[in-house]
């Protein structure tokens, strides 16, 4: 038993568990030291990853269930980096909960929950992975216990995911009945077998479809993810609008690929689903006067573009790297929105935000990069995410879809610049508080990362190149 | 008792767990749809287990994964629901409407 | 070196943006020299430029940047891209020094224009697709930014509609672009090496599209009638300098990418569009001008010729393209003059919307008809304008009856019956320009003006240097036609 | 060599241009200075015409010819022919003494600016003399008629001329199409513009070149029905009017025609269509110049009525009788403009009615009376000759053109009669000697080399100078019948009685009274009026208007369609099947309600009504998040059924 | 009797009381009678399963839903108003529509039960299952099992995070709010006035109380 290419996921379980420990222990002062404990643990855990994947070749291990291919590998590493960042901004904003010292280590797990939804190879072991992700998501929605907007937010994200989760359970069940196994290299061997037909392949891929689809706040299961951005703690609405969909994707992108084309009309779905999932995320955010809310949506939009990559899965090579790319480029500006969110003390009204250039001009900065690489000007890091998505839908016959996302892309560009525009063209005197040091330098950190991943974009494709998404 | 009886009875369950997930106004009761949608589930995993995959292993650690969500859900769920009551004094979904839109 | 024109404006914008304590004068005296040093480098750059050497692409400066997907940093020039770079420095520095008010933010405002120089100058040196859309597309950052905070009116308004319009344009383009590079075995960006390889020839519906998609991104920059109603708001709105920016360089990013990209690249499918490109380019010349002539709003009305003679550089590029061989010496023409043009109306135009930003300094108000008889309190003014007016009505011995001349020749060798209609325009905006000139300057003088104050010294000075160039282009446009004729050669020839 | 007949009168236009100021350092003008800037600028500006009028002798001599690359393929050519010879060596001639005269009889303020664009004109007009190719031509050919804007608008603070030059300006400009056309057509057919080139076009090439080349000619040269913007072109000073309108600019049109008759002719249409344009003008010129009630307008619409003249000579191939009429006409054209000028001067009005300067202004009257005689051609003045010649010309053609010929000279010979006995006529009984303002020695010396040269061109008369002209000009003098010549002077005859008679009777000058009547080129602005000008400026108004707004209706409409739809989506979603019937019902009392809107939706920009459907999806798209989470589970359990159908139909 | 269709009787009789049970969950008055109904519904299922011959799983079922059903009971009576269900009462929205998901449901289970091709591969014994189940939890499948293990150690630390009255500190959600945009305001706000940051924290969005409040709970429709 290869416990060896587990060992990143150990080590999260091992962390979060110490983590919690040491909270329960000390005294509420200390609270935050479950931040430090939490950072090593994400540390130590990506240190191994990395070991591993220049140790390891890419395979499907662990009997089956696990895949340790680049995809999970990079998968690891921006679930890894995205929760590093939500643990930077949390101490300071939950500096008057003396028991936030849970929060920590639920981020962990919830990170874990991500990465074993990323690499799973077993469908059963994908619904408990989305299980983990989900449940430790629920906890984190609504840890303002006392706020109506977070607990409200938290149980909207339940009852979605609830009945998501449960749809997702069917499918698997079904496709167990299909084919006699949950593995991921049986199921497709069995579904391209004459064994089966159409009828509970398609059941079964709708059901697992939809319950991802929760995952990825991809329409039809979407509705959380605004509420969450808006309602949720903000270092929670960071990481709920970044971390699960990272997993989510990869998992659909796995899971797509044991469907025979033939048999279940994947592609054309997925590509329904990028279409209506961007253009509603839009839509939808074009007249909020809420920034957290418009940021929940563009998040939506976002995921809509990221699945375009899983439409053109196996007719263009530029897809996975597509794929993984965009996910890093949009977790590390949405990061940096939801960065600025909290260090402006949670600041929200659309119109709490014109002048900020003059006050707060580096924050302004960071604002600007983050939106304008949402939008995907170059040579933001959202840039490249974007053109490596149109190349992978049109070189999968999927022109059209590009030709939506760029309508999307400009429709986007208005309420991005709702925002910018009123940020930069208006003088306003008010003071504008901050939070403290530490969100503040995420929203830095990020912006810069975001700057830098799209000028220097070479390493991450030449990584991706040959990274593979097993089982295919 | 073949494959397509145990399927329509679980897909009976299912039935019934959707009306009640959709048309029940208490998070409660809400909640029990979905459990009811889960049990059926469960039926068709231990009938598929029994009688499609000959009796694998695995069929019977799914019944038990549909086991875990089933009770991880519903403890989550009751903890929200606490939550939710003492934050705002209200058990049902057309209480909790601020944000929207 | 051409490096070094991209780089230079970028630091220097940089620098000026995040200095502190700059006061107005310095900072425009720092912008000037700034923005001077690509436009000296250029110069050098022609000096070294060797247009009867048979090669396309000179000075070519390469370095790796996504070896992955193809794409490198790749810079370069032809003869076409290096008359409009040079000319688009010169504007920039000319705009720089030219007055503006900048509302006590001098060094951001210099910061972005500075900006805008050298995203600028990268899209007319670029020689990798993608290089030239990253400088495309900042290009729309920082002319949004310049007029949203600048401008006067309704700038935030305008400002949006033009980044919203250009950037839909723009991302059009860019899958244009994507399926042009995605049918190169292996995948590259490289301009060079499309034109050589001609990808997607002869493969009928999906070399149209991207013809179209490629062809339609590029209209709304130029623009081309009926994508043009971004223009008039966004030269409405914004100040002078912008303004001339924006119809002296960015305009013309449209029309030197369709001479670069589907025109250079595609040429077979081109061939087949190319009619309906130089329909369209005829009826944006009519239009334009028709429209032109109805408005009363002194911006507006040179916003709409700059339709009307973008219209003929689009109807000359379509006829250059128009057949893959025969008719050489007239669709050499027709490039050669669509380039000029583009130079031409760069610096008449440019000036045209710097006299009217100086309107807009002294009255904030563009009505043509609230004005007459200004010529007695502003001679230089008057005089400048009208130079600068009947170089755009293309009067011999200005710059534009250059293009103007050679494009009418050279696409009747191709087009004659459009290119007949499209003389039209010519007529409606010798119209056009003396009526604004009869109504501004001559007649009667209105009390409320009878102090209007004549050019400063910065203002004739700027002013002075383009009209003095529009004036060596027409009198002896062979420094400026010689560097495009070969290049145009090898395009019309397909060489590379 | 031969550019500097070019630039020569451009470098001193614009030395000659800022003299006043200069010279006034800022000051106000003193009448000291007055005095100082009219000495400098008439001789500043007569020696410069002058050095030209040497330069293009000598070139009428040499014959040089020079070639200059412009780039990119295009080159200049500059090429003296023998007709080019002429009009070069004549441009100067007439100019000399206008130069002078302006800078002595105009009014001080922008004098330096008249003179300079005086200057700056024989510049250019010997550019169009002397080009050799259709791009110089075309350049001269522009240039001329930019400084014929500049000359006409000269009181620029006046009301009328700006407008008047515009139009001029707009008139010739669309002949000027032509010439771009006669040029692109010339280089796709035989890749050069070169004259020595056009002799190589045939097909449809040819026919552009030619047509091309007459609509230029009949703009320039004022023919029907293009003669109205002579009128408008009157508005300017006297000598701009002696120069550019009567002596050398209008006869661009007839020069051309002469340079390029060769190639012309190749077209079996161009001599026909000559003729008739040429007789169409001289008689319709000719009843405009008999009615017109004004001095300049009288012998603006006789300008147009000879260059007619010159027209049916070409067209009838000789092109030394059309060249010999137009040196003529120059001389005796040039002098009456001037005369007039003194005349409304001496007045205070262009009215011919209110004249009658032959008792006060004797001199100049006795010298106009040579000018007149030359225009109705009664031997053995110049006019007469040449005038006879072209009817001979026209006679080879037909009988019944050269009959339509000499009809127009008795016209001519009729309005000359009119203009002399009004302008400079004897005075009214019933008005004393009125005091009038007497021309200066200048005038009168401008006037007088001018009436030296009408009557100098009498040897004309002298056997053998027929050899001379044809040596000169080239070509052919056709030989007149004898017939021609004695009808011809019978008709003359009869015009000038008609005037006297008339004259005689108090009727003359109230011939045509009406300015919208018959005198107003019957009709022919009013027509362009109503035809082109206000069709064409509604038109631009229209489509201002309309590419403000009427272009998004369809773009609008379909924003409504799409926002209908999105709020048929979304309150079928977020109301749940119960609600579907009431949402229809809703979603159609919205649609009603959009398109009412849409017509209170004024004025938008195509961009700003798609964003504005967008905007509407937008709202509309939020109303489906009702924040009621059993309507999400609602949207879940539809998104799963949409999934099924999807996977299952695109299998 | 055979045994065979001694099964097929008890089979049907399992599956309608699952059903029935099933279905009254939602037509009765009282929540603690539903949570009953629920746990009878579950309990009949658990009887299928073991004439599956599943018995582990039967048996565990059966144990499980008795527990969860309980707490479902007891936390109807301590939370939930009306808690015996002693007023008649119809808490139903949306109904049409509900129906019609479920009939769409049992649809699409029923065309995949008669339609769809599943492998005839019945369980050949009931020996051994349960080793075999504990030999799959420790082998092939202990990465599922341990990830569940870790998740229900998740649910469990969420759970009491989230409801727990009491926590170590003093009141379970003391001081569970975002901070206050202006730092300076006093320390016990609530979000009630996130929405609007201009005005800080003396802003209430309409439709949402304030934590401390007793306003009570606003009735529905």
């Amino acid at each position: 038993m290869p416990v060896g290419h587990l060992v990143p996921e150990i080590v999260l379980v091992a962390g979060a568990v110490t983590t919690l420990l040491a909270v329960l222990a000390v005294p509420r002062r200390l609270q935050w030291i479950g931040a430090p404990l939490a950072l090593a643990t994400l540390a130590t855990s990506a240190w191994f990853a990395v070991d591993l994947a220049s140790d390891a070749a890419q395979q499907i291990t662990f009997f089956g269930t696990w895949a340790i291919d680049g995809a999970t590998t990079w998968a690891r590493g921006v679930v890894l980096l995205a929760t590093a960042v939500v643990v930077v901004m949390s101490p300071e904003w939950f500096a008057r909960d003396p028991r936030h010292g849970e929060y920590y280590p639920l981020l962990v797990l919830s990170a874990l929950g991500a990465t074993l939804v990323a690499g799973a190879a077993d469908t059963m072991q994908l619904v408990i992975g989305v299980l983990l992700s989900s449940v430790t998501g629920y906890t984190l929605a609504g840890y303002h216990r006392r706020s109506a907007l977070s607990v409200e937010a938290a149980m909207k994200y339940f009852l979605v995911g609830a009945l998501a989760n449960t749809l997702l359970t069917l499918g698997v069940v079904l496709l167990f009945g299909m084919v006699g196994s949950t593995l991921y290299e049986a199921t497709a061997a069995g579904l391209a077998g004459r064994a089966t037909d159409p009828i509970a392949a398609v059941a079964a891929a709708a059901a697992v479809g939809v319950g991802l689809a929760f995952k990825l706040g991809a329409v039809p299961a979407h509705a959380w993810l605004p509420d969450i951005a808006q309602g949720a703690p903000a270092p929670s609405a960071a990481l709920l609008t970044v971390v699960p969909k990272v997993g989510g994707l990869v998992a659909l992108a796995r899971f797509v690929q044991l469907l025979p084309v033939e048999q279940v009309g994947w592609r054309p779905w997925a590509a329904l689903v990028a279409a209506a999932t961007m253009t509603l995320g839009n839509l939808a955010a074009l007249w909020q006067d809420d920034l957290r809310r418009l940021l929940g949506w563009s998040s939506v939009s976002q995921s809509g573009y990221a699945i375009m990559a899983v439409v053109a899965l196996g007719r263009s090579d530029l897809a996975v790297p597509a794929l993984l790319y965009f996910l890093l480029a949009y977790v590390l500006a949405n990061l940096a929105a939801f960065a600025v969110v909290t260090e402006l003390r949670g600041r929200t009204a659309l119109d709490a935000y014109a002048g900020l250039a003059r006050r707060r001009p580096l924050l302004a900065a960071v604002l600007v990069v983050s939106f304008l690489s949402l939008v995907g000007i170059p040579p933001l890091a959202g840039f490249a995410g974007k053109l490596a998505l149109f190349g992978a839908v049109i070189e999968g016959g999927y022109a059209w879809l590009a030709g939506v996302a760029v309508a999307n892309t400009v429709v986007s560009l208005f309420y991005y610049l709702r925002v910018l525009g009123p940020l930069y063209f208006e003088v306003r005197r008010e003071p504008v508080p901050v939070l403290g040091r530490w969100a503040g330098t995420a929203a830095g950190v990020t912006a810069v990362a975001v700057v830098a991943v799209g000028v220097v974009a070479e390493p991450a494709f030449d990584a991706l190149s040959d990274v593979l998404l097993l089982p295919h | 008792m073949t494959l397509t009886t145990l399927l329509l009875v679980a897909g009976a369950l299912l039935a019934i767990g959707v009306y009640g997930a959709l048309s029940q106004q208490s998070f409660v009761m809400l909640m029990m749809g979905l459990e009811l949608m889960l049990n059926g589930v469960l039926l068709a995993a231990a009938g598929f287990w029994a009688l499609t995959a000959g009796g694998v292993p695995e069929g019977q650690l799914l019944v038990v994964v549909v086991l875990v969500v089933m009770a991880v859900e519903m403890v989550l769920g009751f903890a929200l629901v606490v939550a939710v009551y003492r934050a705002r004094q209200v058990d049902m979904t057309e209480g909790v409407d601020s944000m929207r839109g | 070196m051409l490096t070094a024109t991209i780089l230079v404006p970028l630091i220097g914008a940089v620098a000026l943006g995040s200095a502190r304590g700059v006061s107005e004068r310095a900072a425009r005296a720092g912008a000037v020299t700034i923005a001077a040093v690509p436009l000296a480098l250029l110069i050098a750059a022609w000096s070294r430029f060797d247009p009867g050497s048979g090669r396309l692409f000179q000075l070519v400066e390469a370095a790796p940047w996504i070896p992955t997907l193809g794409v490198a940093y790749r810079v370069g020039v032809d003869g076409v891209a290096l008359v409009i770079a040079t000319a688009s420095a010169l504007l920039f520095t000319v705009s720089a020094a030219y007055p503006a008010d900048t509302r006590d933010r001098p060094r951001h405002y210099y910061a972005w224009l500075l900006f805008l120089e050298a995203v600028s100058l990268g899209v007319f040196l670029a020689l990798d697709l993608l290089l030239f859309y990253v400088f495309f597309d900042l290009s729309l950052v920082g002319m949004y930014f310049l007029i949203g905070e600048w401008g006067h009116g309704d700038a935030k308004r305008s400002a949006l509609k033009f980044f919203l319009f250009t950037l839909a344009g723009s991302l059009t383009m860019l899958l244009g672009i994507l399926g042009l590079a995605l049918a190169t075995e292996p995948l590259t960006f490289d301009m060079a090496t499309l034109i050589r390889h001609q990808p997607l020839a002869g493969e009928g519906l999906r070399s149209s599209l991207v013809l179209l998609g490629l062809l339609f991104g590029l209209g709304v920059k130029t623009p081309v009638v009926p994508l043009h109603t971004w223009l008039p708001p966004a030269h409405v709105d914004a100040p002078g300098p912008a303004s001339a920016i924006l119809a002296g360089v960015l305009l013309k990013m449209g029309t030197y990418g369709m001479i670069r990209i589907p025109f250079a690249m595609m040429r077979a499918t081109f061939a087949q569009w190319a009619l309906v490109l130089a329909v369209i380019g005829v009826i944006s010349a009519v239009y334009g001008a028709l429209v032109a002539l109805g408005q009363s709003n002194l911006k507006r009305r040179i916003a709409y010729t700059s339709v009307n003679h973008m219209g003929y550089v689009v109807l000359a590029i379509a006829a250059a393209g128009g057949v893959l061989a025969g008719d050489e010496p007239g669709r050499e023409l027709a490039i050669t003059g669509a380039t000029t043009q583009m130079v031409a109306h760069g610096l008449v135009t440019g000036a045209l919307f710097l006299v009217a930003g100086s309107f807009w300094q002294r009255t904030q108000d563009y009505d043509i008809d609230a004005y007459g008889g200004l010529a007695r309190p502003a001679p230089a003014l008057t005089g400048v304008t009208t130079v600068a007016a009947f170089a755009s009505l293309g009067l011999p011995g200005l710059a534009q009856f250059v293009a103007e001349f050679q494009i009418f020749v050279g696409t009747f060798s191709v087009y004659p019956a459009l290119a007949a209609v499209a003389l039209l325009g010519v007529l409606i905006t010798a119209a056009l320009f003396l009526q604004l000139l009869q109504k501004i300057f001559l007649g009667d003088l209105p009390a409320r003006w009878a102090d209007f104050p004549d050019l400063h010294r910065s203002e004739a000075v700027t002013l002075g240097v383009l009209v003095a160039l529009i004036v060596a282009i027409g009198v002896y446009p062979r420094w400026l036609l010689d560097a495009i004729a070969g290049s145009s050669r090898i395009l019309i020839g397909g060489g590379s | 060599m031969l550019w500097l007949t070019f630039l020569l009168p451009v470098a001193g236009a614009s030395a000659l241009w800022p003299w006043p100021a200069i010279a006034a350092r800022g000051r106000d003008p003193q009448p000291a200075d007055e005095a100082r800037d009219r000495w400098v600028l008439g001789v500043g500006g007569v020696t410069v015409v002058v050095a030209t009028l040497a330069l293009a002798m000598r070139a009428a001599v040499t014959r040089p010819r020079s070639v200059l690359e412009w780039g990119g393929g295009l080159i200049l050519t500059l090429e003296v022919d023998r007709t080019a010879a002429v009009v070069a060596v004549l441009v100067p001639v007439v100019a000399a003494p206008i130069v002078a005269y302006a800078a002595a009889h105009e009014p001080h303020r922008g004098l330096g600016r008249l003179v300079a664009l005086l200057v700056a004109f024989v510049g250019a007009m010997q550019l169009l003399v002397v080009a050799g190719d259709l791009l110089t031509l075309l350049i001269g050919w522009e240039l001329v008629g930019a400084v014929s804007w500049a000359l006409i608008g000269h009181e620029w603070w006046q009301p009328e001329p700006p407008g008047a030059a515009a139009h001029a300006f707009n008139v010739t400009r669309f002949g000027d199409l032509g010439l771009f056309l006669a040029a692109a057509a010339a280089f796709h057919a035989t890749g050069s513009l070169r004259y020595a080139d056009l002799g190589a076009l045939d097909g449809a090439a040819l026919h552009v070149v030619v047509a091309g080349s007459v609509l230029a000619a009949a703009a320039k040269s004022a023919q029907v029905p293009f003669s109205p913007w002579l009128f408008s072109a009157m508005r300017g000073p006297t000598p701009v009017s002696a120069l550019l309108h009567a002596a050398t600019m209008v006869a661009a049109g007839a020069y051309l025609l002469a340079r390029l008759q060769p190639v012309l002719a190749m077209a079996w249409w161009f001599g026909p269509t000559a003729i008739g344009l040429g007789l169409a003008t001289a008689l319709t010129g000719g009843v405009v110049a008999a009615l017109h009630p004004r001095a300049k307008e009288l012998l603006a619409a006789s300008t147009s009525a000879q260059y007619g003249l010159m027209f049916v000579a070409v067209g009838a191939g000789s092109t030394a009788a059309g060249l010999a009429h137009l040196v003529a006409h120059a001389a005796f054209k040039s002098l009456l403009f001037l005369a007039a000028g003194v005349a409304i001067a001496a007045v205070g009005s262009g009215r011919l009615g209110r004249m009658r300067l032959g008792a006060p202004l004797r001199t100049v009257a006795l010298l106009t009376l040579t000018g007149t005689l030359a225009l109705a051609a009664i031997p053995p003045l110049g006019g007469a000759w040449t005038k006879e010649e072209v009817v001979a010309a026209a006679g080879e053609r037909a009988p019944w053109v050269a009959l339509l010929t000499i009809a127009a000279g008795g016209l001519s010979a009729f309005y000359a009669a009119r203009f002399q006995l009004l302008a400079y006529g004897p005075t009214r009984r019933d008005g004393a000697l009125r005091h009038v303002r007497p021309p200066g020695r200048t005038e009168t010396i401008a006037i007088g080399v001018l009436a030296t040269f009408t009557v100098a061109l009498g040897l004309l008369w002298i056997p053998g100078a027929g050899q001379l002209v044809e040596t000169v000009a080239g070509g052919t003098l056709p030989e007149g019948r004898a017939w021609e010549l004695v009808v011809s002077l019978l008709l003359v005859g009869a015009g000038t009685y008609a005037a006297v008679v008339l004259a005689r009777r108090q009727q003359l000058a109230t011939l045509g009274t009406s300015p919208h009547g018959a005198a107003d080129w019957l009709g022919i602005p009013t027509l362009a009026q109503a035809a082109v000008i206000d069709p064409t400026l509604a038109l631009c108004r229209t489509l201002a208007r309309f590419d403000d707004r009427v272009v998004d209706a369809g773009v609008r409409a379909a924003a409504a369609v799409a926002r209908a739809g999105s709020r048929l989506v979304t309150t079928l979603s977020g109301r749940g099947v119960d609600g579907a019937v009431e949402a229809l019902a809703a979603a159609a009392r919205r649609a009603a309600g959009a398109g009412s809107r849409f017509d209170d939706a004024g004025v938008d920009g195509v961009v700003e009504a798609l964003a504005a459907g967008v905007g509407a999806a937008g709202r509309d798209s939020r109303r489906l998040q009702t924040g009621y989470a059993h309507h999400y589970y609602v949207i879940v359990a539809a998104g799963a059924v949409v999934t099924v159908v999807a996977l299952a139909l695109w299998a | 009797m055979t045994r065979a269709l001694l099964v097929e009787v008890a089979f049907w009789v399992f599956a309608l009381a699952a059903l029935v049970s099933g279905w009254r969950v939602f037509r009765t008055d009282s929540m603690v009678r539903a949570s009953f109904l629920l746990l009878t519904s579950f309990l009949n299922v658990g009887g299928i399963l073991l004439l599956l011959s599943a018995e582990y799983l039967g048996l565990a079922l059966l144990f499980m839903m008795a527990v969860e059903m309980m707490v479902m009971a007891v936390f109807m009576v301590m939370f939930m108003m009306n808690p015996a269900g002693l007023n008649p009462m119809q808490m139903v929205h949306q109904h049409a529509a509900a129906v019609g998901a479920g009939v769409v449901m049992f649809g699409g289970m029923a065309t995949v039960a008669f339609a769809a091709a599943f492998p005839d591969r019945p369980v050949r014994t009931s020996h051994g299952l349960i080793e075999s189940l504990g030999s799959e939890l420790l082998g092939d499948s202990m990465l599922v099992f341990q990830s569940a293990g870790v998740t229900l150690l998740a649910a469990m630390v969420g759970a009491v995070a989230l409801a727990s009255r009491r926590g170590r500190f003093g009141d379970g959600d003391e001081g569970s709010v975002p901070p206050p945009l202006d730092p300076h305001a006093s320390p016990d706000v609530t979000a009630a006035g996130r929405g609007d940051g201009a005005h800080g924290h003396h802003a209430h969005v309409a439709g949402h109380e304030d934590h401390g409040g007793h306003g009570g709970h606003e009735g529905h429709g």
